[in-house]
């Protein structure tokens, strides 16, 4: 359903993803994985649209979503989160359902009874009253951050390390969420993570990157044996 | 309570008694006349003109009717505002003032005198000059001065000077736009070519207008329609580039004692308009009269605007007499009272047609030379001979 | 709370100031003076607000209206009550050229917007044709008689100065309630926030510019049929953008009465006051309560009042909070 | 030819003088990122120091210099410190205050001086310089062009070669690493404000003795004056410098070929071209976006 062909970008000089590919297929998880500055935050912004790249191709279910501006691409399903949460400010946890759900779906309606249901979903019902902004803790924050996505009503939802910063429990129960909310709203995902029993857990392929470029694409099982992947992640500098 | 009372019965007694034993010379009243004018705001220096000129009229009446009539003066600052002045005049109405004398820009007059009309107040001034003015049938309003007067005065010293081309230069304000525009059609149908040059108020610089007058134009005279400091900055850049002209002759606010104190290097032979001599030799009663109570209030020279303000402030008094004494002391009475005016005054004759316009009003023009600004047309009213050709740098 | 100061304000303005001031012109001019004011705050705050556009020419779209209705009556005989509505749409069209600088940020915008009011001002002075130049206009026709009622007394006027401020409030109101309110809430502090869900932010923006400037163009004009006349300084005077800006951030720009309260507070507290103090130079006074307010309460006027009529509503419900 | 030859060198004149108003707000906008409105008022200030001191003592304005600038420099400090008062969004709010303090400014100079317009007695300035037969400018003018640039050139050496210059610019360019580094960036800053005001009063004395003034100009010189610095690009004294020189030739080839009325309209069009298309200005780094 997503095709990312050949895509560079370059920010003054650095150049932070060259000749990148990759696919997604439908209701399929893919993990993206790699050291930091790996290019794999750049992906996604190149993929929701805050990154303009040099080169290369995204389509999207057939639409050259390039050419398509950050909101348009929200209609036609590509919900992503970020690293560090980002609540719309001076609203409360509903009323960013409420504008996700406004101008995140292609019919622009809002259904109180679907905004319920994902904050069910994800743990935050008994908060949506509070100010999204100041009144979270960091997991709810995270929780937030993903309801809002769901909000679009995506077909591909994008996360960007929801897990990173969790305590071990809470993070159980959060894979779990994501997990009952993939089968829930048959999804296809795009997963950013670092710890690999995640990654394990979750992925049904992972695409993983060094230095701006994909260095392997696969199976997890066999991608983390692959020797090249393992040098990248023990931080050696490639021959 | 009760004292009050008893006073206030007394009082009453006291008054009609006095009423029915002395009939109609001891007949006085306190006449409170309003004005409208911008103390503050763009038009900040000649509302105060305006404003000492009408104060001196009010000094004038009281001393003419010491001890019979007394003459008040309310006066609100309209902040060179449209808004402000509508609402001044209206407050003043409800304060019950009995005609009004102000007022500075048409576009501030209009509304004003407006809101005058409505009130039933008569309402004189000589600050705007736009004709529309004295054209929306209001019985009260009066102007003794118009646009025509200065132009007619300006054209009138250009055609005695048989010149063959001019270049104005003027202002983008509602007068001086429209004056400028006045002189320019006279000029060309007496054949001239005529050359003008528009400026805003922000413009520091007038060499590069002088320059092209200088060097395409090529004209015989420039005419300056603005404002004091416009004028100062093109005589300065007159006298840098030196245009090969006959005169300089500008419009109001330039042939006055101030410009003469305080530029005496840049003012000589510049011919403007003026209604006297500078420095004036009041001979006649009636200048006597107005310099002497001007000089006790102010330490200064008057110009035309105190002129205006105070001839303007004095037929209205008079005319707020005459109404009273026939017991007319309302909107009908003043504007025919008013009407009946014809004088020879300080600002030359004044007589109002049914618009409320002075036909009379001509303008005469001065030209500075050494410190001193003789009268140098019309023929009739000259005080001096022009220097000519002659302009502050030959 | 800010919903009920509104609607008692307008109470106040609809029946207590005929009741009170109708007979006396003065006053009620004021009033009406000072709606004016507060019609292009509410307009300037509304911008600001879900916006998040601080504008510094608003006499652009003032003027735009004025002159838009005022060519309309006197040259092609429109009646006055569409000619507002026309002013409105006017100053909306002229804000279109004010587009590109959307992608300008805070002080930038702001001053961009400046410059467009300049050029707008030098533009209505050269077209001599159409605006009458520098000469201005005189005599524009007068607020009509309608359904029996002369709109072009005072009081008339008053009155329909006040719809057009009361109409005003209530499309604020809706916007504000509206998810359009909601993510132009929003987007002041968290732009990213709000476009990454799908919100349009630039299509908002323009949306909102395009109501505030309708509204600043809608006054404009009234006034010109108010006052009968204009002339390019007066009607693209920084006067238009400056009093209500003060007005507005006096009262409060972020709450709904606010702008509407500070003009009140401000143009007659400076005409029946202070003007009296000081007759000449009295904007003095106003300088430094506008440079008093920014340092000790930024926020406005209104919100020290509500303040100081909740804190004790706010401290019996927290106490209560505790106990529970 | 000639024309055209004229109006460049007044142009050039002009926006030497421009320069001078222009960069003491550029030099506060740099630091601070406050756009000070009252700056035109304080060079108007300077300006009436200087009359009241030449019609009081009869001594040449250029002498009314040290009294200008100390009474403009406690002002520019001032509004300083009511600007650090401010604790939120002070990009703005600075706005609102400084343009607060120019209208106290404009209103007192009307008080005290009255509505009239003064310039200097003194002929001296305005005698004429010929340059090559054919460029015309008074001795004042050229006077304030000479000030203009060496008070731009001065600054710019100042800011690079002096120790309280490169505080200033390391603290314009990254508030937080200059702390790090242990300046005082609210030192730095009110060494800037204090600059400001030498600049202000500078250009005060030298608008006295080349025109006339009167109490509204304040507010015409703070747009003029901001229009180059935002022309410049982020407190970049060359861009000052190139902005100022650029609207003056504008100005003055406006004049010549068109109409003087238009003048404004071409520098404002030119401000905002540059702001769109350029929005980080002549010579800045980023700004605007």
């Amino acid at each position: 359903m997503l095709k990312v062909e050949n895509l560079s970008v370059n920010f003054g000089g650095v150049r932070a993803l060259q000749d990148v590919s990759f696919e997604v297929q439908t209701h399929e998880v893919l993990g993206l994985v790699g050291p930091n500055g790996a290019g794999k935050t750049t992906s996604f912004n190149v993929l929701s649209g805050t990154v303009r790249p040099t080169a290369g191709s995204v389509t999207y279910e057939g639409h050259d979503i390039l050419k398509s501006s950050m909101h348009q691409r929200v209609t036609f399903g590509i919900g992503r989160t970020f690293q560090i949460p980002q609540p719309m400010h001076e609203l409360s946890v509903r009323e960013n359902l409420i504008v996700a759900q406004r101008f995140g779906r292609p019919d622009g309606k809002v259904k109180q009874e679907r905004i319920d249901e994902i904050l069910e979903s994800v743990n935050l019902l008994h908060k949506a009253e509070a100010d999204a902004a100041t009144e979270l803790a960091l997991t709810e924050r995270k929780a937030l951050e993903v309801a809002k996505a769901l909000a679009t009503e995506p077909t591909l939802l994008m996360l960007d390390e929801v897990l990173a910063g969790l305590e071990t429990t809470s993070k159980k129960l959060f894979m779990q969420t994501l997990k009952n909310i993939r089968e829930k709203y048959s999804l296809s995902m795009i997963v950013i993570e670092h710890d690999i029993e995640t990654i394990m857990n979750m992925c049904d392929r992972v695409v993983v990157f060094n230095f701006g470029k994909v260095i392997a694409d696969g199976d997890p099982e066999e991608t983390f044996r692959n020797p090249e992947v393992v040098r990248s992640y023990t931080g050696e500098v490639p021959a | 309570m009760k004292f009050l009372g008893l006073s206030g019965f007394i009082g009453c007694a006291l008054g009609l008694a006095l009423g029915v034993g002395f009939s109609a010379p001891a007949h006085s009243a306190n006449f409170v006349i309003g004005e409208h004018t911008p103390l503050s705001g763009k038009l900040a220096r000649v509302g105060t003109g305006s404003h000492r000129g009408v104060m001196t009229g009010i000094k004038v009446l009281n001393d003419k009717y010491a001890g019979q009539h007394t003459f008040e003066l309310k006066t609100i600052d309209d902040e060179s505002s449209p808004a402000k002045a509508v609402s001044a005049v209206e407050k003043l109405a409800s304060e019950g003032v009995i005609a009004f004398s102000g007022g500075y820009a048409s576009g501030v007059i209009g509304p004003a005198s407006e809101a005058a009309n409505k009130a039933n107040i008569p309402y004189i001034t000589f600050g705007g000059v736009a004709t529309a003015l004295s054209q929306r049938g209001h019985e009260g309003f009066f102007r003794i001065n118009s646009a025509a007067g200065y132009g007619k005065a300006l054209v009138g010293l250009v055609d005695e000077m048989a010149l063959k081309s001019v270049s104005i230069a003027y202002s983008n304000k509602e007068a001086t736009h429209k004056m400028a525009g006045y002189i320019e059609k006279k000029l060309n149908e007496k054949g001239l070519k005529v050359s003008t040059h528009e400026y805003d108020a922000h413009v520091k610089d007038f060499k590069s207008i002088v320059n092209k007058i200088k060097l395409r134009d090529r004209s015989e005279a420039i005419v300056m329609v603005g404002y004091e400091s416009e004028y100062v900055g093109i005589l300065r850049a007159a006298k840098l580039l030196k245009p090969d002209v006959k005169a300089m002759i500008g419009v109001w606010s330039l042939a006055t004692g101030k410009m003469a104190k305080e530029f005496p290097d840049l003012m000589e032979n510049v011919y403007g308009t003026a209604m006297l001599p500078f420095p004036v030799s009041f001979n006649s009663p009636k200048q006597k009269l107005f310099y002497e109570a001007f000089k006790t209030n102010f330490k200064d020279e008057p110009s035309y605007l105190e002129q205006f303000g105070y001839v303007q402030t004095r037929l209205l008094g008079e005319a707020i007499v005459r109404a009273f004494d026939k017991n007319e002391l309302n909107l009908k009475g003043i504007a025919d009272e008013l009407r009946k005016t014809d004088e020879e005054t300080i600002s030359g004759r004044v007589r109002f047609d049914e618009h409320g316009d002075n036909p009379e009003f001509v303008q005469r023009v001065g030209q500075h030379q050494k410190g001193k600004i003789p009268l140098v047309w019309p023929a009739s009213s000259k005080t001096g001979e022009k220097v000519f050709p002659g302009t502050p740098w030959q | 709370m800010n919903i009920k100061i509104s609607a008692l304000m307008l109470g106040v303005m609809y029946l207590g100031v005929p009741f009170f001031l109708g007979d006396n012109d003065y006053l009620i001019g004021l009033v009406a003076s000072a709606l004016i004011i507060a019609g292009v705050a509410v307009a300037w705050a509304l911008l600001g607000n879900l916006g998040g556009m601080v504008s510094f020419g608003h006499a652009a779209f003032f003027g735009v209206g004025a002159y838009t209705s005022a060519v309309l009556t006197m040259d092609y005989g429109v009646p006055v009550f569409v000619a507002l509505v026309v002013g409105g749409v006017g100053a909306s069209l002229s804000s279109i050229f004010m587009m590109p600088a959307l992608r300008l940020r805070g002080p930038y915008f702001a001053l961009a917007i400046l410059a467009y009011a300049e050029i707008f001002k030098i533009l209505a002075t050269e077209a001599t044709g159409l605006t009458g130049g520098a000469g201005g206009l005189l005599s524009i026709p007068s607020l009509p008689v309608f359904a029996g009622v002369d709109f072009g007394t005072k009081l008339g006027g008053y009155i329909v100065i006040l719809n057009i401020v009361t109409l005003m409030l209530i499309t604020y109101y809706f916007i504000r309630r509206s998810s359009y309110g909601l993510a132009l809430k929003a987007m002041h502090d968290s732009e990213l926030a709000t476009r990454i869900v799908g919100v349009p932010a630039t299509y908002l923006k323009v949306v909102m510019l395009l109501v505030s400037a309708f509204m600043t163009g809608a006054v404009g004009a009234f006034n010109a049929h108010y006052i009968n006349f204009l002339e390019p300084d007066y009607a693209f005077s920084g006067t238009w953008t400056v009093f209500p800006i003060v007005a507005a951030i006096f009262g409060g720009y972020r709450t709904l009465s606010g702008p509407v309260l500070g003009a009140l507070f401000i143009y007659l507290v400076d005409q029946l006051v202070f003007k009296n103090l000081i007759p000449q130079g009295h904007q003095l006074i106003l300088g430094v309560m506008l440079a008093g307010m920014i340092i000790l309460s930024p926020s406005g006027l209104l919100p020290v009042i509500t303040n100081l009529f909740t804190r004790k509503k706010a401290d019996n419900k927290r106490g209560e909070a505790q106990h529970a | 030819m000639e024309l055209t030859a004229q109006a460049i060198f007044t142009g050039l004149l002009m926006g030497g003088f421009y320069g001078l108003v222009a960069v003491g707000l550029a030099l506060v906008f740099g630091t601070m990122k406050v756009i000070n409105l009252a700056h035109g008022e304080l060079v108007l200030l300077a300006a009436y120091i200087a009359y009241a001191v030449e019609s009081q003592t009869g001594i040449n304005p250029l002498l009314a210099m040290p009294i200008a600038m100390a009474v403009v420099i406690a002002a520019s400090l001032i509004t300083f410190y009511l600007t650090n008062k401010i604790k939120k969004d002070r990009e703005l709010n600075s706005l609102i205050l400084t343009f607060g303090l120019g209208i106290v400014l404009t209103n007192g100079l009307l008080m005290v001086f009255s509505a009239d317009i003064y310039s200097t007695q003194s002929a001296w300035f305005m005698e004429g310089l010929v340059i090559a037969d054919s460029l015309f400018s008074m001795r004042s003018e050229m006077l304030a062009f000479v000030v203009g640039l060496c008070a731009l050139g001065g600054l710019y050496w100042w800011l690079n070669h002096t120790w309280h210059g490169r505080a200033i610019r390391s603290v314009s360019s990254n508030r937080d690493a200059a702390k790090l580094m242990g300046m005082n960036p609210t030192k730095a800053e009110l060494w800037s404000w204090a600059i400001a005001g030498v600049l202000a009063a500078l250009a005060g004395v030298m608008l006295y003795v080349t025109s006339v003034i009167h109490p509204p100009i304040g507010h015409s010189l703070t747009i003029k004056a901001f229009i180059i610095t935002v022309l410049a690009g982020m407190g970049s004294i060359p861009g000052v410098l190139v902005g100022a020189l650029m609207i003056g030739v504008i100005e003055g080839l406006t004049t010549t070929f068109f109409q003087s009325s238009l003048s404004e309209l071409a520098s404002m069009t030119v401000f905002l071209l540059v702001l769109l298309v350029m929005p980080s200005g002549l010579f800045g780094k980023k700004a605007g976006h």
